[in-house]
Parts: structure tokens; C-alpha cells; sequence
């Protein structure tokens, strides 16, 4: 074993671990085969599986999905690739209308597990169509199972759940975390869907945070800690299933509520989370709920234009600050 | 096809008919709720089609879906039962008209955004083929889906991965209220487009039984044997209106009367009585077909309601509807 | 003037003043030519205004949106119909990332003047592909302007807006609305995008409601006066821009918010509301914010299961008093 | 051509060929971030398109589409600004290299979804139709946009209304590491699917800026006369990778090879001194040529950087972001 492995290669690890367990498993996407995946991702699957595993598609996004929609309900287990989570919005229907509700509309006569994977998230000046946080728009359609890991070893065994997994999962892989390294993760890893991770703790606010915004919020609180202020940083990894009770849990100890998210404020997961606990949180708030999350534009180009408009460390720490009041 | 073969698929054509119109009736007593589809006239093609099929192979269709649920083994009643909000129904009535599914016959589902079960059907011939099996997929699917995107982006996957899969097209010459024609650059909206995949296109009458048979079996050996699939487009006619209660006035009265005469009901009864099957055979079918279709009237009626609280199971594959936890 | 104008034609009455007012204004759409629409929301345009004004489609979404989108670029006014909001999910790609990125992606040199009209919401018996109140997957996306109208009226007042707006408005229709019925509506009425109404005063409780929700809302209302607790009643009318100023100005004088809406639960449209009012208003509130949302299900086709699923008055109701021990 | 005009349009694809070197250059020096997608080889397709349509004719392409951008008039300083994330930008730094748009000259913008600008064209033409001009509209999309949804119901559309629109496909082989032949089902990816629409498919040797020329001039006439919608495939070749730092080793070197010894520079500078322009001629054209990019990149790398807090402008027609009230 290596001595780390970056985000990159976990996932196809992830994805690999999995085909040498079960013959079921298939990929597809565009340019997964022997290109092993504009990022790299699936790199080696093709030479360790072969064609029959392993297939490059035609530039035809519902062809894909809706193709591993068929197999997925008649046996195989298939990873869909679709190259950024944007183009998402070409197979709509399928994530929308389709994957998420055939089980429940033939009352229960069919099942699809299959994970559709894709590059998400901005921060890298792709521009406003290659660079969008969409976990969002997965969360408005129930009967998705929604995977956005931030670590190379939560990749590795949210995968394994993933394709494991008789529900349809979406499975969001940060592109600005693709080079992130971590240590190198034991056989048969698997990190059950739907179990938020307290990755630091403390006593006076709780950040919630997902994917890429998990190390933003970790710094914060690093520098927070600086100030005296000692903050609990809670990495969802899920937002279906949806881990309350750790974060209600880790309200209790500290009171006080900011998420950071990716999504713009306008529909960002954080507004869901924060109605939860505008509700059964209520007792146990000392402060207003404050939410990080991206303005409500389109995403620019230019790196100093695309600073202001995602989350940053200086935001949250600000925000966290706002709060100091109560 | 054999005369006792025709006889049992005039049979279940029969059948068909008269859940049809049994459907009607009672949409329009107010027993059947939401919206229908019906597929009265149609049910050449599903019954031909399926008896080229074997047990074991994919079924997709559209909302126009009950002919092949029964085709492919749902009964009246579990239909009528889906239809009138029944817990008995096939889908525990949470599907409807719209989205008649059999799985266990394979009859893998109807769908109600139209083109969306092409690239479905398109899976499930990868899927038959990676397993080692030789099933064959087939979707059915309107004239109006020629046009939609999913219909190219199926068509072309299939033939570049040389998929065991049929596209049948069920033109009946309108999609809502607008002809086909209106809305589309070539004048065989299925047929027409098979070149531009590589794949055979055909085009047979849907209202004959035996024609459908014969042109789906040999286009079904071919897929099954490895030589990819094939697009047919088979014509026929609405009896009734698009859905509901529609009257279809768009219709000109005398190509509806054409139509009518060219029923698939009738040309099958007299390839039957040609090929010398007495009438009174014939009768008792049709006999049989209503009782069976009254009798399952009556039981549809009779099934209870769904217990409210079923709204909240069968999201997830562990048969509940948590989103949290 | 009829003494009376139902929601569904005072569809038409909205679009047809506007194509008397601007030549620019197109409507295209599946079966709204000859047909009148599938729900007759569309009824007399093609004989008043002819067939180069009215325009008949194949069944391609994209095509529609993607066509109005480039229409729309180049001097038109275009009015999609987009037959029923699931649906939205075959053209997404137009309203997720084309039509609102398109004015800032390109630095502000292009406008898209366009309507993208569509039906709307349950309760019909439709099933899980024709029921859907998707007003919240258009909310996760800046750079579109969201329009729900619950009168005539405000049908004909908002349409009118719509119409005249340089900006792009997606017009949400509720099929559970369009044989309501309300008073004829004057010329030239036009209803400001973005200004909710206090549709009923109270003191006890904020009830903040959209479309088909309104009635719901009112009704609830109405019941609990009996109880002895006035409830306010909210329309929001647009989901952007979002009328804070309003429920929060009602929240000063009522402390307690219930959202009502048909979104289900996750990623619905009252989260975002409640997380802005969980943060501004955190000093108003007396008690926890209550979301009576639909059920993270598909929508069911029988009406007895829907119900379970959808709002209805007796939830809010149970919503309100759920809230008198605080 | 007249000579004139091929010296004309030489020196823009030099320009062209010029530019995209420098923004290879710049991006490997780290001065250009996110990506591009590079149209050296490319050139003649947007010069000999542009100089078949006229000033007020729309023009959508791709992500891959400086070529285009500057074929319809944009700098190349205004190119590289943006590229650079400059202020002075063609789009103020907001697009980037996949957005290149030049709106007040017909250049409606570079889309970097695959496909989804071909209805857009359709819409424009649309528009040109209704609003009683003659203008036309041409869409340039790749290869592998043949395969997508979009596609073919833009097609199908334009067909359909007999619109005035131009489809070119500039076919380079390649999506992007992988060869378009493996995943369509036919062997021309646009010009086979012609006939599916009922309108004209032609081939056309897209490194040829006469031929180019005359081609669109002749569908562009045809259309503008209300003859409807054509489809024109430009066979082409990409000198650099596909984007960003791509080697583009997955293409055999004999292919590489041939496709360089026919640049479109190269072609285009024989016709020239076939046709009797001198030598010394072609080259001050080549030095302008030089000389105009050095100076972009100059110019471009001087310009500010933009005010963080335009990221909050440009949502609306207001020119604002506001999102509530
Ligand atoms: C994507 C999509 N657009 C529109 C509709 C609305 N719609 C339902 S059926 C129908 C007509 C379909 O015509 P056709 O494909 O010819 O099938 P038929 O109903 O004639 O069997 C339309 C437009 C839909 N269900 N899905
Ligand atoms: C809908 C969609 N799917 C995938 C991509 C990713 N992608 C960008 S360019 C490209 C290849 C396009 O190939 P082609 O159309 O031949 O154009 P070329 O790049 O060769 O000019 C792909 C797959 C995309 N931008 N949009
Ligand atoms: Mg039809
Ligand atoms: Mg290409």
C-alpha cells in the first residue's frame, strides 16, 4: 500500500475495490475507458476490467443515465459517469422523474441500484456552466441518496456503500479536493450512508459543512481557536439520508448554528438543515442561525471575481464572529 | 401464425377491447381517477409483438400502456384495481394508469415523460447482454417520441454497442390534439430516421396481428442473434380521444371512419374464419373476453382502498421512506 | 367583462393583453395553437393572433426553451409552455444553465426577455410524473425570476409583469387552481414581481403560503378564528425576488411562522425562507418556525394516498396548535 | 475568393493561429487559468463561414470558439484579456476562455454545454423570420454534439419551420480523447443524419477557406431565400490537445502528420501564390499578423484585474444581483 492516496485515486479505488468484489459492477461515462476519465478518476479500470466492464459512450448524457437506469433494474449494478455535475441538467429527467421514483410508482416492484458519479463544485475558473455545487438539486427530488465525501478514505468507503447500495445514489466528487491526499485506507472500508462525522470538536458553535467546504470550516476553526473561540466542525458526507441527530447532538453542546455551504444561499441544503433546526432545535439555539453559503450569481470566471462569490475561510470566521454578540 | 395461435391473440385483443372500454365507462362515472390513456386500436401491436417475445424478455412502454400490461400477464382486474385507486392494483395504486408495471413478467414498466424509457430499454439489452443471456428490450413508444431527445440519444447508443433492443414506434398519427405530420421534417417519423443509426427501419400495419407477429419475430431474432437492433414503425388509430374525456374532433370524420374499418379486431376475426375457424368459435372467445372483463369489473370494485399511511413506504429499497436520520 | 374570469382563462386574458400591447410577443408551446393547450390556458390565442404568433411544436423540450432562449436574444418576447412542471426536467439545461447564466456570463452584453409558462402541482390523481410543485428546483438556480400566482388576477397582473420583464421568469401555473374563480381584472392591471400580500391580517401566527397553498392557508385560517387564533396569511406570489421584508414585518407583529408549501420538505422553497428568518428575524420569533410541507415521497396516484403526501388544511391546523405552548 | 479577399482572410487565420499559440503559451506560464480549448487548425471554418455571412447574420459556436469570436470581430486583445482574467475582457473576466461572446457584432456567444447552443440558432433564426429580416443564423458545434438530444430536436425543428439556420459541424475526429467513429453510428456524425430532417447534407474539407466559403455562401443564399435549414460538415483536425496542457498522445502519429501537412494557413498562403500574390506580400501579412498578437498580449497583460464586486453584478437587465426584496 502506498503510503497516501489522493482523493483522485480513491475514487477509482473505490470503484475498483467493488468490481473485483461483484461482477455486476459496470462503468460508463465519455472518455472513462483508456482515457481513465477527464480527471483521472477511473484511471486503470479499463486495463484492470476490460471492455465488458469498462465502456466509453457517445456525448449522450440521458443515453447514460437512462441506460444504467435499464440494467440497474434488471440485475447489474452500473457507475454512471457524468464528466461534470452541471451537465447533470442534460439527464434531468432521469435523476428527476425517473431513477427516484420507479420503485415507488410500480409499488415497489423494482429496485435500482446504481451511483451516478460526477465532478462537482467550483473554485478552479471553469466558468459559470463547469463549476456549480448541484448536490441542491439532487436534494429537492426524493428517493435520491445523495454521497459528498471530503476525504480520499470517505470516497473509498462511501463508494463501497454506494454501489452496494439497492437505492440510487448520486455521488459528488469535489473537483478542488481531487488532489487532496490522505493516509491509505484499509481493505473492506465502508462508511455507512447517512452517519455525519464530528471531525473536531468544541464547545461554542457548531459549523456544518460538506465536500470541499469541510477544510474551509476546519481552518476556520483553527484560526477561530486563535481568538479563543472553539469550534465543532460536523462534515455531513450525506444529505439523503440526512444526519440530524449529530448535529441537534452537537447543538446541544454548543448552541450555536452556522453551515457553509457551496450552494447558493437561495435553495442551498444549508436552508433545509437550518429549518430542521429552526423547528426541533429551537430550545436549544442561544443565537440567530447564520447560514455561509454562495451568493446568488452564476459563477464567474476570474479567480478574484469566483473568491467573492464561494464560501471562503474569511467568510465563515466573519460569520462566526457575527455571532459573538450572543 | 397458427390458427390457434391467432385465436388466442384475437382472444386477448378482445380482452383488451373491453377493459378499454370498461375504463372509459368508468372514468366517466367517476370511478377512475386523474387521467387514462387508452389504447383501444392499438391492441395488435402489443398482442402481436408479445407473442413473438418470450417470457423472459424487457417490456417498456408509455403511458398508452395498458395493452401491453395485459399483454404481458397483467390481468383486467389488477389493471381496473390500479385504475380505481385499489389497494389490489398492480402498482397498490400508487402508479395509475399512467404507470401500469408487471415486473415479474417482465413487463418492466410505463412511462409518462415521453422518450424516457428508450435509453431504459437500452440498459436493459446491455444488462442482457453482460449477464450472457439472450433476452431481448423493446420499447414501445409514439409518434410523437421521434422528436424528443432521448429517442436519438437511444437510438444511437443501441447501434453503436449493437444492443439486442426494438424500438416499435405505435404511429397513430397524432400525438395530443396535432398530427404527427405537423411537427415533423420527414413523413415516416420512425421508419425515416433508422438510417441515420445504421439500423434496419421498417414499416408495418399495426392493426394485423399476424403482420406484427412475424415482423417483430424476425426482427427479434435478429437482435437476439447479435445483429443489433432494429426500428419499426407500426401504423395504427386511437378509437378513442388522446385521454380522458377527449372527443378527438381534430380527427377528420372521414379518416377516423377509415380507420375504424381497418380494425384490428375484425381483420383478425377474418383471417380466422378464412383460415377456417367457425364463427361460433370466434363468438365463445368473445364471450369469454366479457365475461372475464365484467367479472373483473365487479372485483376492482369490490377491493379496498389503500390504507393512507402506504403513502410513506416503498420509497427505498428497505420498503420505507426515511430521508433522515 | 364577464362578472367573473376563472385561473385558467385569465391565463389566456394575461397573454393575449400583452400580445395586444407588443408585437414582439410569441407563444410556442405543444398543442397550444388549434388545441387551446392541453388545459385550455392558452384558448382563442391562435384565432386572434394567427399563426405567426402562436406556434405549435413538436414534443422537444429543448427545442421549446432552447428556441425561446435564442428568440428571446434577438429582439423577441417569447412565452414557452412547457406542458407540465415535471417536465421542466427535459429542458433543464436551458433553465439551469443557459437561459440564467447567459446575461452574466457574457459580462451583462445580452438579455433573455423570456416566459417559460408551465402547469404546475398535485392533487389531480396524475401520478408521480404530473404532480409534482417544482417551483423549488427553479429556486436553486440564480438568474431566474419565479412567478406563482394564486388568483386570476394576480395571474393577469403577474403575466403582465412577466411579459415586460427583461429578465427571465419561469410562470407557474397550478392545475389544482385554474377552474378558481375571481372578479374581472381592470385593463392595464399589472402586479410587480417580488411583492408578497398580506392576504389576511392576524395577530397570533404568520402563515406564509404560495399558489395553491394560499387557500389552503386561508382556510386553516379561518378554522383556527374559531379557536380563538388569528392567523396572518402570507402570498408570497414570487419565489424571486423573494419578498422578505414583508414576512418579516409580519413576523413583528405575530412572533410565530408557519410555511406552507407543496415542495416536499427537503430542498422545498420554505427552507430557504425559514433560514433567512432563523437568522434577520431570530429576535422576533417566540417559538419554533413549523414547515408543513409535502412528504419526501414521489406523488401517489390515488387521492387518498396524495393527500398524505400533499399539504392540506388540517396539517396546518395541527401545525398552528402544535405551537400554543409557546 | 478574389485574391483580395483570401489575403484578407489569410491574415485573420494568421491572427488566429497567432493568438491561440499565446494563449497555449500564457496558460502554461500560469497566466491563463481554468482551461482552453484551443482552434488552431480550425481557422478556416470560421473565416471562410464568416466571410459567406453578413455583418448582422447570429453566430453561436462552443467553448472551443476564439476562432469565431474573432472571426466576428472581436481583438485578440480582447480575447486574451479575458483569457488573463482581465477587466478590460471581452466578457469582463466573468465567461473566460469558454464564453467568448461579442454580442454588438452578431457573435451570440460560445456555449460549453455540448449541443445546447443548436436550438439557440434555431430560436435566432426564428426571431430573424419574425421579425421580418432576411438575417440568417449559423450554429458551429463539434463532432461529438451529433450524439446529443439536442441535436436532433434542433433539426428536426428548424425542418420542420423552414428556418433560416446553418448547422456546421466542424469535425475534427476527436471529442475529446476519444475518436467520434467509436461512438456514432454512422460514418459522416452530421452529414449522415441530413436526410433524417429532410434537409440538404453536405461535406466540405474545412481547411479549405475558399471551399468553406463558397459553401456557406451557397447554403447561407438558400436559407435566406426561405429554403430552409442545411447541414454542413467541415472536416477539420486540432493542432494542440483538446484542452489545458492535453499531449493528445491517444492520436496516432502517422494521422497527426498527415492532418498538419494540410494547415489551413498552409493551403490558403498556395492559393494566394497561385493566384499571383507575391511572396513578400503574404509575409508582411504574416508579420502583421505577428505583430497584432504581440502587441494583445502586451496590451492584455497590462490591463487590471477586475473589482472583486463586479461578481454581483450582471444577473438582471438592472444590471443588479438582488435576489429578495
Ligand atoms: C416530455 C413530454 N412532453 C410532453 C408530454 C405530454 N404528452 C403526453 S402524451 C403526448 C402526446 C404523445 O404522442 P405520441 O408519442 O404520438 O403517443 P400517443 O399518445 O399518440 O400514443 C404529450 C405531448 C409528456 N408526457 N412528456
Ligand atoms: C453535455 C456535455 N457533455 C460533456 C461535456 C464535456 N465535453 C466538453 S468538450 C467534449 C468533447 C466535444 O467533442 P466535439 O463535439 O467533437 O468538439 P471538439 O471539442 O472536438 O471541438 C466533451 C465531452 C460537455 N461540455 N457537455
Ligand atoms: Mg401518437
Ligand atoms: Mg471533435
Amino acid at each position: 500500500m502506498a503510503d497516501v492516496i489522493s482523493y483522485r485515486e480513491a475514487v477509482a479505488e473505490g470503484i475498483a475495490r467493488e468490481m473485483r468484489r461483484d461482477p455486476n459492477v459496470v462503468c460508463l461515462g465519455e472518455d472513462i475507458g483508456e482515457a481513465g476519465g477527464v480527471f483521472k478518476t477511473t484511471a486503470g479500470l479499463l486495463k484492470e476490467f476490460g471492455p465488458e466492464r469498462v465502456w466509453d459512450t457517445p456525448i449522450s448524457e440521458q443515453a447514460i443515465v437512462g441506460a444504467a437506469m435499464g440494467a440497474a433494474m434488471t440485475g447489474m449494478r452500473p457507475v454512471a459517469e457524468i464528466m461534470f455535475s452541471d451537465f447533470l441538467a442534460c439527464c434531468w429527467d432521469y435523476l428527476a422523474n425517473e431513477i427516484p421514483k420507479v420503485r415507488y410508482m410500480t409499488g415497489g416492484q423494482v429496485t435500482v441500484p446504481l451511483v451516478v458519479r460526477t465532478a462537482n463544485g467550483g473554485g478552479l475558473g471553469f466558468g459559470a456552466q463547469h463549476s456549480q455545487a448541484t448536490e441542491n438539486w439532487a436534494f429537492t427530488v426524493p428517493g435520491l441518496k445523495i454521497a459528498a465525501p471530503a476525504t480520499p478514505a470517505d470516497v473509498i468507503g462511501m463508494m463501497a456503500a454506494a454501489i452496494r447500495s439497492d437505492d440510487p445514489v448520486v455521488f459528488f466528487e469535489h473537483k478542488g479536493l481531487l488532489a487532496a491526499k490522505g493516509a491509505p485506507v484499509p481493505p473492506d472500508h465502508v462508511v455507512e450512508l447517512g452517519r455525519a462525522a464530528v471531525v473536531r470538536e468544541g464547545v461554542d458553535v457548531t459549523l456544518v459543512a460538506l465536500a470541499s467546504m469541510v477544510p474551509v470550516a476546519l481552518k476556520a476553526a483553527e484560526l477561530l481557536s486563535g481568538e479563543g473561540v472553539e469550534a465543532e466542525v460536523v462534515d455531513l458526507r450525506c444529505l439523503v439520508p440526512l444526519d440530524v441527530s449529530t448535529v441537534l447532538a452537537s447543538l446541544g453542546r454548543t448552541s450555536r448554528l452556522v453551515t457553509v455551504e457551496e450552494n447558493p444561499y437561495q435553495g442551498g441544503w444549508g436552508a433545509t438543515l437550518v429549518s430542521v433546526v429552526a423547528d426541533e432545535g429551537f430550545g436549544l439555539l442561544d443565537a440567530p442561525v447564520r447560514r455561509v453559503a454562495g451568493e446568488c450569481v452564476p459563477l464567474p470566471f476570474a479567480d478574484a471575481l469566483e473568491e467573492r462569490v464561494i464560501p471562503t475561510v474569511e467568510k465563515v470566521v466573519a460569520a462566526v464572529r457575527g455571532l459573538a454578540a450572543y | 401464425m397458427e390458427p390457434a395461435e391467432l385465436l388466442a391473440a384475437y382472444e386477448q385483443m378482445a380482452v383488451i377491447r373491453r377493459t378499454e372500454k370498461a375504463a372509459h365507462d368508468l372514468f366517466l362515472q367517476g370511478l377512475v381517477k386523474g387521467t387514462t390513456h387508452l389504447a383501444a386500436g392499438h391492441e395488435a401491436i402489443a398482442v402481436g409483438a408479445s407473442a413473438a417475445l418470450r417470457p423472459d424478455d424487457y417490456v417498456f412502454a408509455t403511458y398508452r400502456g395498458h395493452h401491453h400490461a395485459m399483454a404481458r400477464g397483467a390481468t383486467p382486474e389488477e389493471c381496473l384495481a390500479e385504475l380505481m385507486s385499489r389497494a389490489t392494483g398492480l402498482c397498490k395504486a400508487k402508479g395509475g394508469s399512467m404507470h401500469l408495471t408487471k415486473a415479474s413478467t417482465g413487463m418492466l414498466g410505463s412511462y409518462a415523460i415521453v422518450g424516457a424509457h428508450l435509453p431504459m430499454a437500452v440498459g436493459a439489452a446491455w444488462s442482457a447482454r453482460l449477464r450472457g443471456t439472450d433476452r431481448i428490450a423493446v420499447a414501445f413508444f409514439g409518434d410523437g417520441a421521434t422528436n424528443i431527445g432521448a429517442f436519438h440519444e437511444a437510438l444511437n447508443l443501441a447501434a453503436v454497442w449493437k444492443l439486442p433492443v426494438l424500438f416499435v414506434c405505435e404511429n397513430n398519427l397524432y400525438m395530443e390534439y396535432t398530427p404527427i405530420a405537423d411537427v415533423t421534417a420527414v413523413a415516416r417519423p420512425a421508419a425515416d430516421r433508422a438510417p441515420a443509426y445504421g439500423i434496419p427501419g421498417e414499416v408495418v400495419d399495426g392493426n394485423d396481428v399476424v403482420a406484427v407477429q412475424e415482423t417483430v419475430a424476425r426482427l427479434a431474432a435478429r437482435a437476439r442473434a447479435g445483429d443489433g437492433p432494429a426500428l419499426l414503425e407500426a401504423r395504427t388509430y386511437r378509437h378513442f380521444g388522446h385521454s380522458r374525456a377527449d372527443p378527438a374532433t381534430y380527427r377528420p370524420a372521414e379518416e377516423v371512419e377509415r380507420w375504424l374499418k381497418h380494425d384490428p379486431l375484425d381483420l383478425a376475426r377474418g383471417r380466422l374464419i378464412e383460415s377456417g375457424v367457425p364463427e361460433a368459435v370466434v363468438h365463445e372467445a368473445d364471450e369469454r373476453a366479457t365475461t372475464a372483463v365484467q367479472k373483473a369489473v365487479e372485483a376492482a370494485k369490490a377491493a379496498p382502498a389503500p390504507d393512507p399511511d402506504e403513502a410513506l413506504t416503498d420509497v427505498w429499497a428497505d420498503g420505507g421512506a426515511a430521508w433522515r436520520t
